[in-house]
C-alpha cells in the first residue's frame, strides 16, 4: 500500500516538475478578462460588431480597440456585463432593427428583361443592374435571407424581402449583403417609415413601381419640422428626430409611407 | 446561394406582368415596343451537352453487359435488374417528392445507379436484398448528402459493400452460368473465389482445370460472378463507347488495370506457385466493370487528369493488395470506395499549373 | 518484417478509429478543416508514441517489479495527461492559431481512448519496447490517415446542399460509417 | 505553340464574305462619355452648342482615359444619363445632326507617319481617343507608353478574332490590308520595336494573305496562321502561340516584352496620324439568327442600337437576346436605346431557339471545365466556393487569374453560370482586399 502510494506520488511529482518547467519555458500571457467576455457573448459569431467572431471581439474589447457596447446581438444586457468586467459603465443604447425600404413586389414593380442566371441578388445585379425596372427595387433573390444568422428575414409572396423585426438583432449583415442598399438599420421606436429608395423623378419613378416615391414633397411640407425631407427626388426620414404623427401617411400619393411597430422583441431563450 | 434549393434559378416573369418597354429613354417615335429581351452573363452560347445526356450514354454503355448477364444467368438476373433499377427510381422519386427538392428521376442518374448495383449483385440475390441495396444507394449514399453531385462515395458501391458485409452468404452464392433457356439452378464459385479457397488450403498453382475458367470463358463471360461483371467483352464495348463519347478519361481505367496487372505480375513472376497470372487477375472479378464504370463515376473521382491517374493507380494498388493478401477474394469495390474517400485530398494536390504561374499552384497562393 | 506487419496492421487493418472505434471524439471534433486535422494528427502521433514508450517503461520497470500492476490504468492516465499538457503548452506558445482552432479537443486527447488503448494494447499483446514504440507511432498515423481522409471529405461536404436535418455531425457520422465499411476491405491482410 | 485547354464552338461566321457597308448618316447620336477602361473624360461642350464632325466632346480625365468625339456635325441636345451597353445608366451626350456632316476645323493631319517622331505619333493617337477596339477598350496611348524598366521588343497584331460569329476584324484585314500594315509600322515606330508578328486564325487564310501582300518591305514581320481554337485571341495565349513566351500570372504582356494590338486599332492609328481623324467610326458585325439581314457595317460611334438594327432589316419576330460583342464574352442588352461605342466589335442577335434559358444544376464534377480552362484553373471548385460566398478560398484558387473567356460555362453539362459566379467572386474579393487595406 505504501509502496503504491509512493510510486504514484513519485510519478506525479516527476510529471508535475516536468510540466512546471515546461510551463516556465513556454509561458503565454492571456488577459483573463478576454475569456470572461468571451463567455458572456452570445456566440453567434455573426460578425455584426465588425470583428471575425465573438472571441475576436472579446480580444478587441480587452485591448481597447472595440467598443464594449458594439455587440448588436447581446444588446444592452451584454454591454452592461462587459462593462462590469472591464470596470466601466455603459450607457444603454436604444434598440434598433433592420428594415427593407422597398414595397415593390411583383404586383407593383415591373421587370425590364428576363433574367437567366444565378439565384443571388449580388450576381443578378451584375447583369444589367437586376431585372427590375426600378433601379432601387428589391431583386428578391434572398441574399439577405441567406446571410441572416437569426432567421429574421423572409421573402414575401410577391418576391421581396421583409425583416421579421421581432427576431432582428440589427447585426447589419443584411445591410452589407444587399447590392441595392435598400436595407437600413432604424431605431425600433420610430413609428413612421418611408419605404422607398428610388431617386428617379416623378413620371419615371411612377412607371418603375406603384409604390415609388416621386419626390412630391407633400410629406416634407406636412411635417414641416425637418423630420421628413426630400433630397434627390426621394423622401427620407430623419431618424434622430423621427416623425410621430401618423396623419402624414395619408399625404403620400403613392403609399410609400407606412406606420410600423418594430419595437416588439422575441423572447430570448 | 444554393440555387438548387430554390426554384427561382431562372425566374420567369410573374404572370400578369405587362411588358414594359425598355427603359425611360428619350421620348422619340419608336417603332412598336421591342420584345422583352433575355439577359444573362456571358457566355451566351453552350455546347449543348447536359447531365441527362451523359447519364443516358452511361446507361446505354452498361446495357450490353447486362444483357450478357441476363443471357447467362437467366430470368433471376432479369428480376434482380428490374428490382434494383425500379427500386432506385422509386426511392429517388419518393424522396424528391417528399422533401420537395428539385431534380427529377428522368435525368437517368438513378437508373444508372440501379443498373450498376444490379451488375454488382449475384443473380441469386433475394428480392429484399435488392431493395435494401437500392435504398442504401439512393437514400443513404446519395440523397442525404444533397443528391446528385454531392455524394462523396459511389452510391452503388456503398450499397454493394454494405450488402456484402451484412449478408455475406447471399452475396457470395453464385449461380452457374448457363443460358436463358436452359436455366440451371446449380451454384458455383467465381474464379477469384475458387482461387483464394484453393490457395488457402495450402495448394500450389496452377488451378485444376475444373475449378478455374479459361481465358475465352472469361472474355465472353461464361463464369460465376456478379451478373454484370462476367462478360469482359461486353464491358469493354461499353467502356470504349464512353471513352469515345468523352464521358470517361483513359487515365482511370488504364491506371487501374495497369497497376493491378503490374502488381499481380510482379507477384506472379516472383512466385508462380502461389500467385495467379496477371491475365487472370485482369479478366476476372469486377476489375473491368470497376475500372470502366465505377471508378470513372464523375462525382466521386478527381476532376483533373493528373488526379484521375493517381486515383486509378491507387485503386489498382489497393485492389491488388486485397486480392493477393487480404481476406476477401475481390477488392475492387473496397478499393474504389477508399479512393473515393481520398478524392478530395487528391484534388487538392493535383491542381493544374496556373497559366504563367512560375511556382507550383499550392505555393502560388501565398505570392 | 514483423514491425512492418505491425505498422500495416495498426494503420489499415486495425485502424484505431475506423476499425476499433477508439478516439472518435477528436475524429469528429477537429475534422472540419484539413489544416486543423493535420495539427491534430501531429499532436496525437506525438502523444501516442511518447505515451506508449513511457507507459511501457513505467509498467515493466516500475509497476511489475513492485507488484503494482493494478495501478496500470491510473498510472497510464497520469502519463498521458502529462504528455497532453506538455503538447498544449508547446502549441500555445508556438502556434496560437492552431491552439485556438483545436480548442477543447487538445486537452481532450487525455481522454482519447485511442491513446490509452495503445498503451494497454502494448501490455496486453506483450510488445517489446521497440514494438511498443512502433505500435504507438503507427497507431497515431492510422488515426492521422483516418482523420485526414475524413477532413478532406468534410471540407467538400461543407459545400454540399445537404438537407438541414443531416447537416453537420449527422452526415459526418454517416460518412464515417461508410469510410469504416471501406476499411473493412483490409480485413485479413494481417492476422 | 499550342496552349492547353480551349474550346471549339460553332463559329457561325456567316458574314465573313460580305463586305463592309457604310451606314447612312442619322439624325441623332448618343455618345457615352465613358467608352474605355479608366477615368471618364470631362465634358467640354455645353447644351445647345454647335459641334463639327470629329470635335472632341470631352477631354481625357487622366492619363488612363480617352476623349470622345462628335460623330457628325450638329447641335448638342442633352448631356445626361442614357442607357449604356454595360447595363446601367451613364452620362452621355446627345447630338442632333444638322445633316451637313461638316468637318471640325480642328482636324489636321500630321503627315506621313514615317516622317514623324514617336512622341508626336503617340500624342496624335492619344488626341484621337484611340482605345483597344477588340473589346477591351484600354486606351491605346497608355499601352504604347511602357514603363522604362519593361521595354517592349515585340509587337503583335491580333487578327485571331476567335469569338464565334464576329467577322469585323476579318473584313478589315481583307479590305484595308494596306492601312492595317501601315498602322502596324506606325505603332512599331512609336515603340521603337523592330520585330513584329501577325497572328491570324487558320479559318481566315485570305486575311493573312492580304496582310502579307500589303506588308511594307521595311518591316520585319512574321506572319503566322494560328490554330482555330477559342480563346486564341486572348493576349496571353496569343503571345504564347506566336512567341512561346508565357506572361506571368497576374502580369501584363509587357512583362515578356510584348505588346498586342487589334487590327481595328492599327487602322485607326494610321487614320489619326495621316488624316487627322479621331475615332468616330468603326467596323462592326451585325449578325445572328435574330436579325433579318446580317452584315458587316461601318457605323459612327454613338449610333443608337435600334438604328443599327433597323439598317440591318430589323430583329426577327423570334429575337430574344441582343449582345454587344461576341457570344462568349459579350454583354447582353435589355434595351435597344444603348449606343455603339468604340469597342463594339459586333452586335449579335439571337432568336429564342438559341437562347434556351437553363436552370443551373449542381456540379457533377465531370472535369470538363478543368480540361478546357486555358488558364489552368479548376472552375468546378471555384464555382462551388463562389456559390457559397467563400471568397478566401476563391483567392487561394487564383480566381483573379480567370480571364472570363467563358470556356468553362460553355462546356458545363450542368449549365452552371460559372463566369457570372467568378465575376461576382472577383468583385467581392476586391472589396475584401480594399477593406483589409
Amino acid at each position: 500500500m505504501i509502496v503504491a502510494t509512493c510510486v504514484l506520488a513519485g510519478l506525479g511529482l516527476v510529471a508535475g516538475l516536468g510540466l512546471g518547467l515546461a510551463a516556465k519555458f513556454f509561458a503565454v500571457e492571456v488577459d483573463p478578462r478576454q475569456e470572461e467576455i468571451g463567455d458572456i457573448l452570445p456566440g453567434a459569431n455573426c460578425g455584426g460588431c465588425g470583428y471575425a467572431g465573438c472571441s475576436d471581439f472579446a480580444k478587441g474589447v480587452v485591448e481597447g480597440k472595440a467598443a464594449p457596447d458594439a455587440c448588436p446581438v447581446g444588446g444592452a444586457e451584454t454591454a452592461a456585463d462587459i462593462g462590469r468586467i472591464m470596470g466601466i459603465t455603459i450607457e444603454e443604447k436604444e434598440r434598433s432593427v433592420a428594415l427593407v425600404l422597398c414595397q415593390g413586389d411583383s404586383t407593383a414593380a415591373p421587370t425590364k428583361f428576363h433574367y437567366n442566371g444565378m439565384t443571388s441578388c449580388a450576381s443578378a445585379a451584375l447583369v444589367g443592374g437586376g431585372d427590375k425596372l426600378c433601379g432601387a427595387g428589391c431583386l428578391g433573390l434572398a441574399d439577405c435571407q441567406m446571410v441572416c444568422p437569426f432567421g429574421a428575414i423572409e421573402m414575401t409572396e410577391g418576391g421581396i424581402a421583409r425583416v421579421i423585426s421581432e427576431r432582428c438583432t440589427s447585426c447589419g449583415k443584411c445591410v452589407t449583403a444587399c447590392p441595392k442598399n435598400i436595407i437600413q438599420i432604424v431605431p425600433a421606436s420610430a413609428p413612421i417609415h418611408i419605404l422607398c429608395r428610388n431617386t428617379d423623378k416623378g413620371g419615371v419613378a411612377r412607371k418603375a413601381c406603384t409604390y415609388a416615391c416621386i419626390g412630391c414633397k407633400k410629406c416634407e411640407k406636412f411635417t414641416g419640422d425637418g423630420s421628413m425631407v426630400v433630397t434627390n427626388a426621394l423622401a427620407s426620414t430623419d431618424y434622430t428626430n423621427p416623425p410621430q404623427d401618423p396623419a402624414v401617411i395619408g399625404e403620400c400619393p403613392n403609399a410609400c409611407i407606412k406606420e410600423l411597430d418594430l419595437s416588439k422583441k422575441a423572447v430570448q431563450h | 446561394m444554393s440555387d438548387e434549393k430554390d426554384p427561382k434559378t431562372s425566374p420567369t416573369p410573374p404572370e400578369g406582368d405587362k411588358a414594359v418597354e425598355a427603359k425611360p429613354a428619350p421620348k422619340k417615335e419608336k417603332p412598336a415596343a421591342p420584345p422583352k429581351l433575355v439577359m444573362s452573363a456571358s457566355p451566351h452560347v453552350h455546347k449543348g451537352q447536359d447531365v441527362t445526356g451523359i447519364m443516358r450514354d452511361v446507361f446505354w454503355a452498361l446495357v450490353p453487359a447486362v444483357l450478357v448477364g441476363i443471357w447467362f444467368f437467366g430470368l433471376p438476373a432479369l428480376r434482380v435488374v428490374a428490382i434494383t433499377v425500379g427500386g432506385c427510381l422509386l426511392f429517388e422519386w419518393g424522396y424528391l417528392k417528399l422533401l420537395k427538392r428539385p431534380g427529377s428521376i428522368t435525368d437517368f442518374s438513378a437508373a444508372v445507379t440501379g443498373l450498376l448495383l444490379a451488375m454488382n449483385l449475384p443473380s441469386t440475390s433475394p428480392w429484399w436484398m435488392c431493395l435494401v441495396g437500392a435504398f442504401v444507394a439512393i437514400i443513404i449514399a446519395k440523397q442525404i448528402y444533397g443528391g446528385l453531385g454531392y455524394n462523396p462515395f459511389n452510391p452503388a458501391l456503398v450499397a454493394r459493400v454494405l450488402l456484402l458485409i451484412s449478408f455475406p452468404v447471399q452475396m457470395t452464392t453464385w449461380a452457374k452460368p448457363s443460358s436463358i433457356i436452359a436455366f440451371d439452378a446449380a451454384t458455383g464459385a467465381t474464379p477469384l473465389g475458387a482461387l483464394k479457397e484453393y490457395l488457402s488450403m495450402g495448394n500450389t498453382l496452377p488451378l485444376p482445370a475444373d475449378q478455374g475458367a479459361s481465358i475465352l470463358q472469361l472474355v465472353i463471360g461464361l463464369r460465376g460472378g456478379c451478373l454484370g461483371e462476367v462478360s469482359v467483352a461486353a464491358l469493354l464495348l461499353g467502356g470504349i463507347f464512353l471513352l469515345w463519347r468523352g464521358h470517361i478519361r483513359w487515365q482511370i481505367p488504364v491506371g487501374f488495370i495497369g497497376t493491378v496487372a503490374l502488381v499481380t505480375g510482379i507477384a506472379w513472376l516472383a512466385s508462380p506457385g502461389s500467385y495467379a497470372s496477371p491475365l487472370l487477375h485482369c479478366l476476372s472479378g469486377g476489375l473491368i466493370l470497376g475500372a470502366f464504370f465505377m471508378a470513372t463515376d464523375m462525382v466521386t473521382t478527381p476532376v483533373t487528369r493528373k488526379g484521375m491517374l493517381v486515383f486509378g493507380i491507387g485503386c489498382g494498388l489497393i485492389t491488388a493488395v486485397i486480392r493477393l493478401w487480404g481476406g476477401y477474394p475481390e477488392g475492387v469495390s473496397f478499393a474504389i470506395l477508399l479512393m473515393n474517400a481520398a478524392t478530395p485530398l487528391i484534388d487538392r494536390f493535383t491542381k493544374p499549373r496556373v497559366f504563367g504561374a512560375r511556382k507550383l499552384y499550392q505555393e502560388a497562393k501565398t505570392a | 518484417m514483423e514491425l512492418i506487419l505491425l505498422v500495416v496492421s495498426a494503420i489499415f487493418v486495425n485502424n484505431f478509429v475506423l476499425m476499433q472505434f477508439l478516439g472518435i471524439c477528436p475524429f469528429l471534433g477537429v475534422s472540419k478543416k484539413l489544416s486543423t486535422a493535420v495539427g491534430m494528427t501531429g499532436a496525437v502521433v506525438f502523444v501516442m508514441t511518447m505515451a506508449s514508450v513511457i507507459s511501457w517503461l513505467v509498467y515493466h520497470k516500475l509497476l511489475v517489479p513492485n507488484d503494482l500492476v493494478f495501478l496500470k490504468i491510473i498510472a497510464f492516465i497520469l502519463i498521458i495527461a502529462t504528455m497532453v499538457q506538455f503538447v498544449e503548452l508547446v502549441l500555445q506558445k508556438l502556434s496560437p492559431k492552431l491552439y485556438a482552432s483545436l480548442g477543447i479537443f487538445l486537452p481532450l486527447i487525455t481522454t482519447n481512448c485511442a491513446v490509452l488503448g495503445a498503451a494497454t494494447l502494448n501490455i496486453q499483446n506483450e510488445h517489446t519496447l521497440a514494438q511498443a514504440t512502433v505500435f504507438g507511432a503507427a497507431g497515431g498515423l492510422g488515426f492521422g490517415l483516418a482523420i485526414l481522409l475524413f477532413a478532406g471529405i468534410r471540407e467538400v461536404l461543407e459545400l454540399a446542399d445537404t438537407p438541414k436535418a443531416f447537416k453537420g455531425t449527422a452526415i459526418a457520422l454517416v460518412t464515417a460509417g461508410i469510410l469504416s465499411m471501406a476499411f473493412m476491405g483490409f480485413t485479413g491482410l494481417v492476422k | 505553340m499550342r496552349f492547353k485547354g480551349g474550346i471549339h464552338p460553332k463559329y457561325n461566321k456567316s458574314t465573313a464574305a460580305s463586305s463592309v457597308e457604310k451606314m447612312p448618316l442619322l439624325g441623332r447620336y448618343v455618345v457615352p462619355i465613358s467608352q474605355h477602361i479608366g477615368a471618364p473624360g470631362e465634358v467640354i461642350v455645353k447644351k445647345g452648342q454647335e459641334v463639327g464632325r470629329g470635335e472632341p466632346l470631352t477631354k481625357a480625365g487622366g492619363f488612363v482615359s480617352a476623349p470622345v468625339f462628335a460623330p457628325t456635325s450638329g447641335k448638342v441636345k442633352a448631356i445626361k444619363e442614357f442607357p449604356h451597353m454595360m447595363g446601367n445608366m451613364q452620362m452621355a451626350i446627345e447630338i442632333i445632326a444638322d445633316g451637313e456632316d461638316t468637318c471640325w476645323e480642328g482636324v489636321k493631319p500630321l503627315g506621313l507617319w514615317r516622317e514623324q517622331t514617336p512622341e508626336d505619333l503617340k500624342s496624335a493617337i492619344a488626341a484621337a481617343g484611340l482605345v483597344g477596339m477588340g473589346g477591351a477598350t484600354f486606351p491605346t496611348h497608355v499601352k504604347l507608353s511602357p514603363p522604362a524598366d519593361k521595354p517592349i521588343d515585340t509587337f503583335i497584331l491580333n487578327g485571331a478574332e476567335c469569338e464565334p460569329y464576329l467577322t469585323s476584324d476579318h473584313r478589315v484585314m481583307v479590305e484595308q490590308a494596306t492601312e492595317v500594315m501601315e498602322g502596324v509600322g506606325l505603332m512599331m515606330r512609336v515603340l521603337g520595336v523592330t520585330k513584329g508578328y501577325v497572328g491570324v486564325e487558320a479559318n481566315k487564310k485570305d486575311a493573312l494573305e492580304a496582310l502579307r501582300n500589303a506588308c511594307p518591305k521595311d518591316l520585319d514581320i512574321e506572319f503566322a496562321l494560328l490554330e482555330v481554337k477559342y480563346p486564341q485571341g486572348s493576349e496571353k495565349h496569343l503571345i504564347y502561340a506566336l512567341t512561346g513566351k508565357t506572361v506571368p500570372a497576374g502580369g501584363l504582356p509587357m512583362e515578356v516584352g510584348c505588346l498586342v494590338q487589334n487590327v481595328g486599332t492599327a487602322v485607326a492609328a494610321l487614320e489619326a496620324v495621316e488624316k487627322g481623324w479621331s475615332l468616330i467610326e468603326r467596323v462592326t458585325t451585325v449578325t445572328g439568327s435574330g436579325i433579318n439581314e446580317p452584315k458587316n457595317i461601318s457605323a459612327r460611334v454613338g449610333t443608337p442600337l435600334q438604328d443599327v438594327i433597323a439598317f440591318c432589316g430589323g430583329l426577327t419576330s423570334a429575337a430574344s437576346k441582343v449582345i454587344f460583342g461576341g457570344p462568349m464574352m459579350g454583354f447582353s442588352q435589355f434595351s435597344l436605346d444603348v449606343s455603339l461605342i468604340k469597342g463594339t466589335s459586333g452586335i449579335l442577335c439571337l432568336d429564342a431557339d438559341e437562347v434556351t434559358q437553363f436552370t443551373a444544376g449542381p456540379c457533377i464534377r465531370c472535369g470538363a471545365c478543368v480540361d478546357v480552362c486555358p488558364m489552368g484553373l479548376v472552375p468546378s471548385a471555384l464555382g462551388q466556393y463562389a456559390e457559397r460566398d467563400r471568397y478566401a478560398e476563391l483567392g487561394e484558387l487564383c480566381v483573379n487569374d480567370c480571364i472570363e473567356c467563358g470556356s468553362c460555362a460553355y462546356v458545363c453539362p450542368s449549365h452552371r453560370p460559372l463566369v457570372q459566379l467568378f465575376k461576382r467572386g472577383k468583385a467581392e474579393l476586391r472589396k475584401l482586399q480594399q477593406q483589409a487595406g
